[in-house]
């Protein structure tokens, strides 16, 4: 027993991965019907939940496997992030799907496997598992962006999503083996240790390392100009798939990046700061300008999570206490917020066929007011306009940017933020000012649920009663890193 | 007083905002409920407002019916009122009910939505004027922006589209820069409390960093020359009770901004920037009053003025005298029910005869007396005439302005003619004349709801005009207190040997 | 309480009439407020003879106003003897003219309003000339503005009247600015506004300077010049004076209420009334003069030519008032008063006749339509007689004569004694006393002599006023007649200083009331031969010779046309003010804030739109493209940090 | 001269800058791109093993045993993906991926 | 120069030839081969390195399973190899530019930086793991794989997992109409399942129930 209670830290994972496994094997031998594989999603709603309650068990720092996987507040905070956002996604997914009958018993258990590379890569304190957590989440994401493979567009979304992260984890790959070559060992410890050595700043071999490893996680949270796969894998990919995109491996990636440039890098924080203050920028403006042209919907969050990214990443530029715990606050509340915006486009449905197109959602408050006050809500939100959630997640961010000092940063953030709101706004104006179009039918139960859950969290941030527990652990999980 | 504990701040701030809450679950069709639930909030708040005037004691400078909470680590829920703020408090809940009923038969579209939209609206409008810490403030001032746009963009005119979004977008542009000087305080001072960051000394570097931060909100939101050019749009636009708001309330969140924040906090800052504020006060008042001569649309004549007068405002605040402050205050009220009562007025026509062309109107007192009567009441207040309200402020400013420069004086009391030549020129076009437009042959004078609606504010216009003690009274303590602090701020800055050539001329008489 | 009495009975009737009007019927309004004025009046004259003979002055707070940091004001009343005089004649006419104005406005269905103005009007003159800080002055001060632009727009229905009553408000304002600035001034100066420590401390600052608009300029003259200004205006001076003919367009009794009797004067009871700072002010005591000689005879040279009944009185009016501030230019400030004194009597008279007149004709104004109208309605021809006989100042000279014999011959006397350059103001005074004599006369004439020149209907139906109008005419005659003579003694005889006491200063070096008393007899005489001049011409011209009046049009022809245009002052203004003013208002509108401010706005979203256009195009849809940015961003981060590093290395 | 661990990082390098080179400038097959992927990765196995070896540590190797692990699934998932194109769209000609952009 | 220099030389210059051929080869199922050549050079390098084992499973896995799936697809696609590759240098002088400014900047950094001196690579080696004489390279890497890094083992495992379901999920298709062959059920099948036995009356017309067959 005491044997095995020493993996008890990887208790989720291996939740995830076993569950994954079981459920594929339910799946495999049971008929192959919508009410199995349905069936089979709430099996792996559970299996998520079980992985978050899992982790939530146990509150301290430990180290497995010759310490290249590791269990810290932080990344604790960070999973259940994920577990969320990967829960919520599915829950999303399926009505849609069983309403157009296509619910495979294989989605929820690409899910699970995807949700535990995520967990890996959070959990990742070595260049190994880090590769090996991040293949395990990319492979599984190429396959469900492809998922409906009877689409062109579907399978053009993971044919472009695939080469390009076959291209992103190339460049990481070789970031790594330059790391390695530099630390002699692919242990975090080890580079860490050898990063801050004197004169590692001006080592051009670890340089080398952390600009190509960045490239490949920046990649993976979209930042700009590595973000280009986005627009059209959020375009092309089922939306329920789109909704998870956007919201598990952003996290994931993001508590990635938090970790290698804060612990591992942490020697050469005037280095790294430089391609996350540049990344920053690059994706807030991009972000708030190529938005306002979009008519499809899920391109246009695409962008705007683009855009969310580059906000997030202003707090990482601070490097820190302030700026992690502002970008775990950031990354909770994006989640919400995304999930439930999609929860809200996924409502959008005529005829029994998915409508994608922004103008579609003219008049929603005469057709649908609930439906419309959340949507704008999420908008509001998402634009930074107080007292909802968005908002707080801006200040905190620059917050810490202000602290830092990273005054021409924050000042082009919340100029951007003013410019990116300008679409938000486009989409509350259509639902509010125009006309009404017909109908959409009626909300399914569980998309109903989650815009409502995710509108009343975004809007009753403001009491501490929702804030200060996620406020005070994003601090805990932020402090564990420094 | 116990009734409410220490919390009548924030019952008044969020009772609105509860009510709102609950009458999302009332059915839309039930259009009369929405209405008179609508109306006796704003009426029970208002009389909460009145409670808290009451209870306040003028001798006090400091802030009182002062409550903390926990709230987001460091940030806290702090509310407050002191001299400076306690008025608006009232004006905002004194101005409410009068929307609602403004409102009353205007609306028919989206009525629980409408009401609502205008419930919450109140609740952060007061949240504003009663928030003791820099984060709250923001997010009362900001969070305004969301039922404003709807009500412009749902319930407004031809434009609203362009309308909403300019002035979302521009108030928005000017905050956001606010908010990182808010934090670059919080960092520079440990503290977002506004009672203590009163106390703090910013260095005189990061003072005019700050400063310039929130004069681009503030500006804005005022609107200052050459920032203004949202409102005339935002007005024309919007319903008539968002125009009474936005003129009555809005505009004065930026005055309100300047006294709280600039004034006391970046003290040097604001002596090095006066000449800036006062050329822009002066070009604001001399410029866009002209630009109202030529105005076509009734309502963006009005918001001209409004201009204006807010011109007034930023110049008798940036002398930093009693008068100047008490004058700014001052005007900011009266314009607050002058304005509102304005756009009260045209709403009334415009319900008539749905058009804002000042040429489609024309001899209107033939048919409505009772209309012409209070329409020249507030004409004249909005002249600046003694004896009304108008005059009050705009004569305390310009006396502080003499005092700072007489060139400001002389070019901000020019206009004094050209608010009388619009003004004048205006309420000859809609109301004298021979009523000849067969629109209007038929049209009725007030209902007893207008009237109700009008009284008030007519019986206040003229009331404060003859007897301002009741607001100078209460602001005196604590506008003293602040150009104490100020001037004594600014000795020890410069003292401190941070000097710096100051523009502001010295117009000391030899004695 | 007799004071309250005075000042609040008109307010009270205005409020009465104003609001209630509509319910209790135009009749009641006018007994109420009629009644009201000639309680008033009663007791302004019971007032009179405390102060005046009892030297009873008084100070009475009634309540707060504006308290801020120093400034401490309060509604009060105070009363000496300039206040006192004041209260008489506003309070006297403004009853005659309420009770005439029962008969005059019979046929109007807005009398209760009419009243209720008039009372208000009253009111604010009352709460002006009852001032005891600069602050209530300008309260009266502009109300009085705001019941002239009511009274004058009274008759809304006629486009002129209203933009005569924009333009009386506007000019007015234009006045006002300067006394905003006066005001302002003494109070920076003295931190203080109120008369009393203000008139205390001006001494210890004549002759100092202080800074005003970047110069170092002369603090009390500046103060005075700035004041004067407002008084310029209400008392529609040259230059400030286009309202005036203007306002003739309300009812008539207003006219002669407002626009000759009290309002007008307000500027020159101002300048009076501030004596203890004038006095310390040379410079700006002569430049009253100027203005006051200037106006004076600028006026009676537009009053030659116009055909207006009420215009031409309007001219003379402001030509009289240019004469009491002449007289208070050179610091003979009981000389103005009793002129102003005098001048309400026969100049409301004067007015109230020719209403009557207008009333007779059916409201035709225009002289050129009268003529022969003494037959037709002769109470009036006598009582206008008698204004005539005042205004153009009748008399026996070193004797006695008419109200304005006596009143202008003091004033051409001290413009003398003044000592002017080359005598302007005193040639001015009397050249236009000349003048004032013709027009008034050819007034006469032309209304009542020769043969009618109105069409038939309207002259067989001309009749005399009912009693209702004639009385008030009745009673200001006896003012026109008596005034000057009964009061010159008290006003401007030897115990002048012991009537006046404190209310008005004379400067220890300031012997203009003695050296006025020794001018030569030929100074003395001047007026009088002028004016019997100027009655010989009109004679000759509108009598003797109906024909000679074209004749010399023609031969002047543009000297006519200067006088008959008003200087052209009007179109002057036009094109410098008003027209340039609306240009700027619509260059300000459509280029400033449309092309420049929302030009550059729109500009900076359509940039926006542009740039997001743009950049949707870098998305092409190409993998090739994708990874080519990928690889440009990675290769630019290792360039970037090759050059940063690159060096050390 | 003696062959340095310089010698084989710069082949590497060479064939690194080979498969990215091979991804943009490859306009029509698709699948040459996967193979351009290929090309990186032996590349980063190279430079692991070479490090491997001049270190005297074997986490290279065993690190480039992974990769080539993981690339052999991206392989496949890969080429199953462009079969997938295929079936919808009858090309893998890579200009005409582009349904999706702005 | 030595024997390992001259190879060195040989197998680098072969494996950047091929790697270049592949990305400009015309036709796809050359560039596959000569990706197969790459492969088999630089298994080349890697027993140059003293990594036998690696050398030994590039040549397995990649050649003889990667390599060949991509022919095999390659040639399943049965694509226009004519129509293709026509604009192959467009963009090409920007993109070598960018490209070759990379090759330049690693090139430089890696060989000025390491060529002379492996400072960092002696002084660091000391606290991982290292290889033993006395073991093979398989051996060595065997011993490790299943020790120190089986948590690394057990992930390689799950990708591969995904691979599986991906590519299956991706590509299998149950085709409508076509019949399978079921021996189970073929075998259980008997005589009374198959025949039926019907009594006929004189005159009687036999109608086919296609109905009963299951």
């Amino acid at each position: 027993m005491s044997a095995l209670a020493v993996y008890a830290p990887m208790l989720p994972e291996l939740i995830l991965a076993i569950g994954a496994m079981a459920l594929l094997m339910f799946g495999v031998f049971r008929p192959e019907t919508q009410d199995e594989a349905s069936r089979i999603m709430w099996l792996a709603i559970a299996v998520l939940l079980a992985a978050g309650f899992a982790v939530l068990q146990g509150a301290s720092t430990v180290r497995l496997f010759d310490g290249a996987f590791i269990v810290d507040p932080f990344g604790r905070f960070m999973k259940i992030v994920v577990l969320i956002g990967a829960a919520g996604a599915l829950v999303l997914s399926f009505d849609e799907m069983a309403e157009r009958k296509a619910l495979k018993f294989e989605y929820p258990v690409l899910v699970l496997l995807a949700a535990t590379g995520m967990m890996m890569m959070v959990s990742a304190n070595d260049l190994i598992s880090l590769y090996l957590g991040l293949e395990l989440q990319s492979l599984a994401l190429y396959v469900v962006a492809a998922f409906r493979r009877d689409s062109t567009r579907s399978s053009e979304a993971g044919l472009k999503y695939f080469v390009l992260g076959a291209l992103s984890s190339g460049m990481l790959l070789y970031g790594a083996s330059l790391l390695y070559g530099f630390a002699g060992s692919t242990s975090f410890e080890a580079i860490a240790a050898a990063a801050r050595a004197q004169g590692a700043g001006r080592d051009l071999l670890l340089i080398f390392g952390l600009v190509f490893l960045l490239v490949g996680v920046a990649f993976k949270i979209s930042a700009v100009p590595f973000h280009m796969w986005t627009p059209d894998v959020y375009e092309g990919a089922p939306t329920p798939v789109t909704a998870f995109f956007a919201s598990a491996p952003k996290v994931a990636a993001m508590a990635l990046f938090i970790r290698v440039v804060v612990s591992v890098f942490s020697g050469i924080q005037p280095q790294w700061q430089q391609i996350v203050v540049f990344l920053a920028i690059a994706s807030m403006l991009l972000g708030a300008f190529a938005a306002i042209r979009q008519t499809n919907i899920k391109r246009l969050m695409a962008y705007s999570s683009i855009a969310n990214m580059g906000y997030a990443l202003v707090g990482l530029a601070a490097g820190t206490v302030e700026g992690v715990q502002g970008v775990l606050i950031y990354m909770a509340i994006y989640v919400v917020m995304t999930l439930g915006a999609f929860a809200v486009i996924l409502a959008m449905r005529r005829d029994g066929a998915a409508i994608e197109d922004i103008s579609e959602l003219a008049g929603l408050s005469k057709t649908n007011l609930p439906m419309a006050f959340a949507m704008a809500m999420f908008m509001f939100s998402m634009a930074g306009i107080p007292p909802l959630a968005g908002f707080f997640a801006k200040l905190y961010v620059f917050m810490a940017a202000i602290k830092a000092e990273l005054y021409t940063l924050a000042v082009i953030g919340v100029l951007a933020s003013v410019v990116g709101s300008y679409y938000y706004l486009r989409i509350v104006k259509l639902m509010f000012f125009d006309d009404a179009r017909a109908p959409f039918e009626p909300t399914l139960p569980k998309e109903r649920a989650v815009q409502w859950v995710a509108m009343v969290l975004v809007i009753a941030f403001v009491l501490p009663i929702i804030s200060s527990p996620l406020v005070e652990a994003a601090a805990a999980a932020a402090r564990t890193l420094f | 007083m116990n009734l409410v504990g220490n919390s009548l701040l924030s019952v008044v701030t969020f009772l609105p905002a509860v009510v709102a809450i609950f009458m999302c679950f009332l059915n839309s069709e039930a259009k009369q409920n929405a209405r008179w639930i609508a109306l006796w909030t704003t009426l029970f708040t208002f009389a909460l407002s009145l409670l808290i005037w009451i209870n306040f004691d003028p001798n006090n400078p400091d802030f009182q019916f002062v409550e903390e909470r926990a709230w987001l680590g460091p940030i806290k829920y702090k509310m407050g009122v002191d001299g400076i703020s306690m008025l608006f408090v009232v004006l905002t809940a004194f101005l409410m009910p009068l929307c609602i009923l403004a409102s009353w038969e205007s609306i028919e579209d989206r009525v629980k939505e409408y009401m609502i939209a205008f419930l919450v609206l109140e609740t952060l409008m007061i949240g504003v004027f009663c928030a003791l810490d820099l984060v709250l403030f923001y997010v009362f001032f900001e969070a305004g922006l969301i039922p404003m746009f709807i009500i412009i963009g749902v319930w407004g005119g031809g434009r609203r589209v362009y309308a909403s979004f300019k002035f979302f977008l521009y108030t928005l542009l000017g905050s956001v820069l606010m908010l990182l000087a808010m934090l670059a305080m919080y960092w520079q001072a440990g503290t977002t409390d506004i009672p203590t960051l009163l106390r703090t000394d910013f260095p005189v570097g990061m003072q005019w960093w700050l400063w310039l931060a929130f004069f681009a909100s503030f500006a804005v939101k005022m609107p200052m020359w050459p920032v203004h050019t949202w409102l005339p749009d935002a007005h024309v636009e919007a319903p008539t009770a968002g125009s009474v708001i936005l003129a009555g309330i809005l505009l004065k969140m930026g005055g309100y901004g300047f006294l709280r924040f600039s004034l006391p906090m970046f003290p040097v800052a604001s002596v090095d920037f006066a000449p800036l504020v006062f050329v822009l006060s002066v070009v604001a008042i001399v410029y866009t009053s002209l630009v109202a001569l030529a105005q076509e649309d009734v309502k963006k004549l009005i918001a001209y003025s409004s201009v204006a007068h807010m011109g007034f405002v930023t110049m008798g605040i940036f002398t930093f005298s009693q008068q100047g402050l008490d004058g700014a205050i001052f005007q900011m009220i009266s314009h607050g029910f002058v304005s509102a009562a304005l756009f009260l007025c045209v709403g009334v026509v415009y319900d008539r005869i749905h058009t804002r062309e000042i040429s489609a109107y024309g001899g209107l007192v033939n048919r409505m007396p009772i209309y012409a009567f209070c329409f020249m009441i507030f004409t004249m207040a909005n002249v600046g005439l003694p004896g009304t309200s108008g005059f009050v402020g705009e004569f305390l400013t310009l006396l502080a302005a003499f005092k700072a420069n007489t060139w400001v004086a002389f070019f901000a009391t020019t206009g004094v003619i050209l608010s009388a030549a619009y003004a004048l020129y205006l309420y000859r076009r809609m109301i004298y004349g021979a009523l000849e437009k067969p629109k209007l042959k038929a049209i009725a004078d007030m209902t007893p709801r207008e009237i109700v609606v009008m009284a008030p504010l007519v019986i206040l216009t003229i009331l404060f005009g003859f007897y301002p003690a009741p607001i100078l009274d209460v602001t005196a303590k604590s506008v003293n207190k602040l150009v104490e602090r100020h001037d004594a701020a600014v000795k020890k800055a410069r003292a401190d040997g941070a000097t710096r050539v100051v523009i502001s001329p010295t117009t000391a008489p030899t004695r | 309480m007799i004071y309250q009495a005075i000042v609040f009975l008109p307010l009270l009737g205005a409020l009465i009439a104003g609001f209630f009007g509509r319910y209790i019927g135009p009749r009641p309004s006018e007994l109420i407020t009629s009644s009201f004025l000639v309680i008033a009046a009663v007791l302004s004259w019971i007032a009179f003879w405390q102060v005046g003979i009892g030297h009873a002055t008084d100070k009475i707070t009634l309540m707060r106003w504006v308290s801020s940091g120093e400034l401490d004001v309060s509604w009060g009343i105070r009363v000496d003897t300039l206040t006192a005089v004041m209260l008489v004649v506003v309070n006297t006419v403004s009853a005659l003219v309420h009770i005439y104005s029962i008969g005059y406005m019979h046929e109007d269905p807005h009398r209760p309003r009419f009243f209720a103005y008039l009372s208000l009007f009253t009111f604010a003159m009352l709460m002006l000339v009852t001032a005891d800080n600069f602050l209530q002055m300008f309260f009266g001060w502009e109300g009085v503005g705001l019941a002239s632009y009511l009274l004058i727009g009274f008759w809304y229905q006629k486009p002129e009247a209203n933009a005569a009553a924009i333009k009386a408000f506007v000019v007015n304002r234009v006045g006002d600015f300067g006394f905003a600035l006066g005001l302002f001034g003494v109070f920076f100066v003295f931190q203080t506004i109120s008369f009393d420590a203000v008139f205390a401390a001006a001494p210890q600052q004549a002759g100092k300077t202080m800074s005003f608009l970047g110069y170092e300029v002369d603090i009390l003259t500046t103060l005075c010049l700035l004041l004067f200004v407002g008084a310029m205006g209400k008392s529609a001076q040259f230059l400030l004076h286009t309202w005036l003919p203007d306002a003739m367009e309300g009812p008539t009794p207003v006219s002669a209420l407002i626009h000759a009797a009290t309002m007008v004067t307000a500027g020159v009871f101002m300048v009076a009334r501030l004596s203890p700072l004038f006095e310390y002010a040379p410079v700006a005591l002569q430049v009253v003069t100027l203005v006051g000689a200037v106006t004076a005879f600028f006026a009676a040279t537009v009053g030659l030519v116009q055909n207006d009944i009420k215009r031409v009185i309007a001219y003379s009016t402001c030509s009289q008032l240019g004469y009491m501030f002449a007289a208070i230019g050179v610091g003979a400030y009981s000389a103005g008063i009793f002129h102003l004194f005098t001048h309400a009597f026969f100049k409301a008279l004067l007015f109230l006749g020719a209403g009557s007149v207008i009333h007779a004709m059916h409201h035709e104004q225009d002289m050129r339509h009268m003529g022969g109208l003494r037959s037709k309605i002769p109470i009036t021809w006598a009582m206008m007689l008698i204004g005539t006989l005042a205004l153009t100042g009748v008399g026996i000279p070193f004797v006695a004569g008419f109200a304005g014999f006596h009143s202008k011959d003091v004033i051409v006397e001290a413009a003398y004694a003044g000592h002017t350059a080359y005598n302007y103001a005193f040639w001015m005074l009397v050249f236009a006393a000349f003048m004032t004599s013709f027009y008034s006369w050819r007034l006469m004439f032309m209304t009542f002599y020769g043969r009618t020149r109105a069409d038939h209907h309207t002259y067989e139906h001309a009749h005399e006023s009912p009693y209702v109008m004639l009385v008030p005419l009745f009673v200001l005659a006896a003012g026109a007649i008596f005034a000057g003579f009964m009061f010159k003694g008290m006003f401007v005889g030897d115990g002048y200083k012991e009537f006046w006491g404190k209310a008005i200063f004379e400067a220890p070096s300031n012997h203009i009331m003695h050296a006025l008393h020794e001018v030569p007899a030929w100074v003395v005489m001047s007026p009088f031969f002028a004016m019997l001049a100027g009655f010989a011409l009109s004679y000759v011209y509108y009598i003797h010779a109906p024909w000679l009046p074209e004749a010399t049009a023609n031969a002047f022809r543009p000297l006519y046309l200067f006088l008959l245009n008003k200087w052209y002052f009007d179109e002057l203004y036009d094109r410098i003010f008003v027209r340039p003013a609306f240009a700027l208002a619509r260059f300000f509108w459509k280029k400033g804030d449309g092309a420049v401010i929302d030009g550059a706005i729109d500009g900076t979203a359509n940039r926006v739109l542009v740039t997001a256009n743009n950049v949707a195009k870098l998305q092409t849809g190409y993998i090739y493209h994708y990874a080519f940015a990928m690889l440009i961003g990675l290769a630019a981060m290792i360039t970037w940090f090759m050059f940063r590093t690159g060096g050390v290395q | 001269m003696e062959i340095g661990l310089g010698h084989y990082l710069a082949v590497a390098a060479c064939l690194f800058t080979l498969g990215i080179f091979g991804i943009f400038l490859n306009r029509k097959n698709v699948i040459i791109i996967l193979m351009s992927v290929e090309l990186m990765l032996l590349a980063v196995n190279i430079n692991l093993v070479a490090f491997s070896s001049y270190l005297g540590n074997l986490t290279g190797q065993v690190f480039a045993l992974f990769v080539l692990t993981v690339a052999a699934a991206e392989a496949a998932i890969g080429l199953a993906i462009v079969v997938v194109y295929f079936r919808n769209r009858g090309t893998i000609a890579v200009e005409d991926i582009n349904l999706m952009k702005g | 120069m030595g024997l390992t220099a001259v190879f060195f030389y040989l197998f680098a210059a072969v494996t950047v030839m091929s790697g270049l051929l592949v990305i400009v080869a015309r036709n796809p199922v050359h560039a596959v081969l000569w990706l197969i050549l790459a492969f088999f050079n630089a298994a080349g390098l890697f027993v140059l390195l003293g990594a036998e084992f690696l050398a030994m499973i590039l040549v397995v896995v990649y050649v003889g399973a990667v390599a060949v799936l991509f022919l095999f697809v390659v040639m399943m696609l049965d694509v226009d190899f004519a129509s293709l590759r026509a604009g192959f240098i467009r963009h090409a002088s920007v993109g070598a530019l960018v490209g070759l400014v990379l090759l330049v900047e690693l090139i430089m950094v890696l060989t000025s930086r390491l060529i002379g001196g492996a400072s960092i690579v002696a002084t660091k080696a000391a606290q991982v793991p290292q290889t033993v004489p006395n073991l093979t390279n398989t051996e060595a890497i065997g011993r490790l794989l299943y020790t120190q890094y089986v948590y690394f083992f057990q992930a390689a495992g799950l990708i591969l997992l995904v691979a599986m379901i991906g590519a299956i999920v991706l590509t299998l298709r149950h085709k409508e109409g076509v019949r399978r062959q079921s021996v189970s059920v073929q075998n259980a099948r008997t005589p009374a399942m198959a025949v039926e036995v019907v009594k006929l009356a004189p005159g009687q017309v036999i109608v086919p129930s296609g109905e009963r067959r299951a």
